[in-house]
């Protein structure tokens, strides 16, 4: 799974850099992102714009990423998808969980106010 | 009666295959020039289908059975298409699967219902010592 | 040993499918991970193969037979790739075809030449009523 | 077959629209190539800019151009070609045939000297 990870003062970027995010790839995602919890970093922006296909492995692991989070009173939040990906959200109703943004300025900016 | 198309296909039962299936699907779908609808539309669910069926039976392959292949056929006739994705597993109750509840945060259990959703006839059955999940879709 | 697939497909004796049947030998060979080459190089040779030998078996189909399905397998196996395309028709002279000349203006009669200069073993020969062309790449 | 089909001077372009160049297409091309002929336009430049993919029976319908146009005291040259199309044509050694250039401006462009 190659993603980009940058930090932004107290916000973690995570840039999915693979066209498909599916059972072959989700839970090197869902490592990648224990990871970055256990290193502190609980605020969390995953930026899908690259991403042109998710099936539910692919939600799975953003649910999963979701539910540390909050756990440890953090966030995750995302950006960027694609028409296809975002119907994925609707279908299974996983648009009322997560904050979704357009981009990741406005992702990371949320984290301000 | 002249867009009928059979792709039997076999190949390991490892998911760095869901991929070239799922493209697979992708482009049979996108090569139905008689479906009224959005092709991309169906051409992007057919590929879901294909992936989720696939990683199920991947997931669920009896330990004896895993270096055997994975078997899929996609089916156009009379203006139906029909994908079958057997497994060699030890099977499920297809018809008590509980719905994924609207809020529910759980990490699993969003595949069949992906499936029952988008498809217009879905069933599962035992079939030559496993199963076959067997998935058709309307062309009109 | 375990990249092996196998795809058996029918699909309708109509030039309209090629781009089909060339896209679906393209993303093979795309995903073909252990082939030390230019993948992208192989995907427009397999992709290009495929569209001359099936329009070939299309044209040369008897009349009779023209609503039967046109016949492709595609074999990955022991690191090589086996393609077969089936015909029904009256079969041809394969190894006394005349190479086309470089200069030389005709307007057909390079399509053979193009499979055998890409692939690494090519043969014709009767099969079951009709023919099967057979070409081989060594994938490594 | 899609084509854009524009006159400059005495010099008719051809920008073809498809991706693939094959015997599903390719006597769609031969017939509107001919169309142009019986008009009296025997200088044509064929842009494959948009084309991926070519068999031998779309170099077949480019080669009978090419007689047509000889044949009729004009040309016939190309332009657009992408890196694996320009492959095929050398493959076949008609890159020796046709007079071939990098975009449409160039090969209208040599029609005047
Ligand atoms: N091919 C299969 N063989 C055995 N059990 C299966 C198969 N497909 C699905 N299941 C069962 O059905 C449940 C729901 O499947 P699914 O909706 O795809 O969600 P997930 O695979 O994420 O758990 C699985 O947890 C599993 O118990
Ligand atoms: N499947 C086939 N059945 C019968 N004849 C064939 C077949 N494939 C090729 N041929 C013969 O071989 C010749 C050369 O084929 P090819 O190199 O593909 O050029 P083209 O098809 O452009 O003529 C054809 O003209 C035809 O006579």
């Amino acid at each position: 799974m190659l993603t980009t990870i940058e930090s932004r003062d107290a916000v973690t970027l995570i840039q999915i850099q693979e066209e498909r995010l599916d059972a072959h790839n989700s839970s090197d995602l869902k490592g990648q992102m224990l990871t970055l919890f256990e290193e502190g970093k609980n605020n969390m922006v995953v930026d899908l714009q690259g991403v042109r296909f998710v099936d539910s492995s692919g939600l799975g692991a953003l649910v999963s990423g979701f539910k540390n989070a909050s756990a440890r009173n953090g966030n995750l939040k995302l950006c960027g998808l694609q028409p296809q990906v975002e119907s994925m959200f609707e279908l299974t109703r996983l648009h009322r969980v997560f904050e979704i943004f357009p981009d990741s300025t406005q992702a990371l900016d949320s984290f301000q106010e | 009666m002249s867009e009928s198309i059979f792709l039997d296909i076999k190949i390991p039962n490892e998911t760095g295959y869901l991929r070239l299936l799922g493209k697979i699907g992708e482009y049979l779908a996108q090569s139905l020039e008689s479906y009224p609808g959005d092709r991309e539309e169906l051409a992007y669910h057919i590929n879901l289908v294909l992936t989720e069926a696939m990683a199920n039976a991947i997931q669920h392959t009896a330990d004896a059975k895993r270096s055997e292949a994975l078997h899929v056929t996609l089916r156009v006739e009379n203006r139906k298409l029909t994908i079958k994705v057997y497994d060699q597993g030890q099977g499920f109750d297809f018809s008590n699967l509980p719905e994924p509840h609207p809020s529910c945060l759980a990490e699993h259990g969003r595949g069949i219902f992906i499936i029952k959703t988008l498809m217009d006839r879905v069933s599962y059955r035992k079939y030559d010592g496993g199963h076959v999940l067997e998935m058709e879709k309307v062309l009109f």
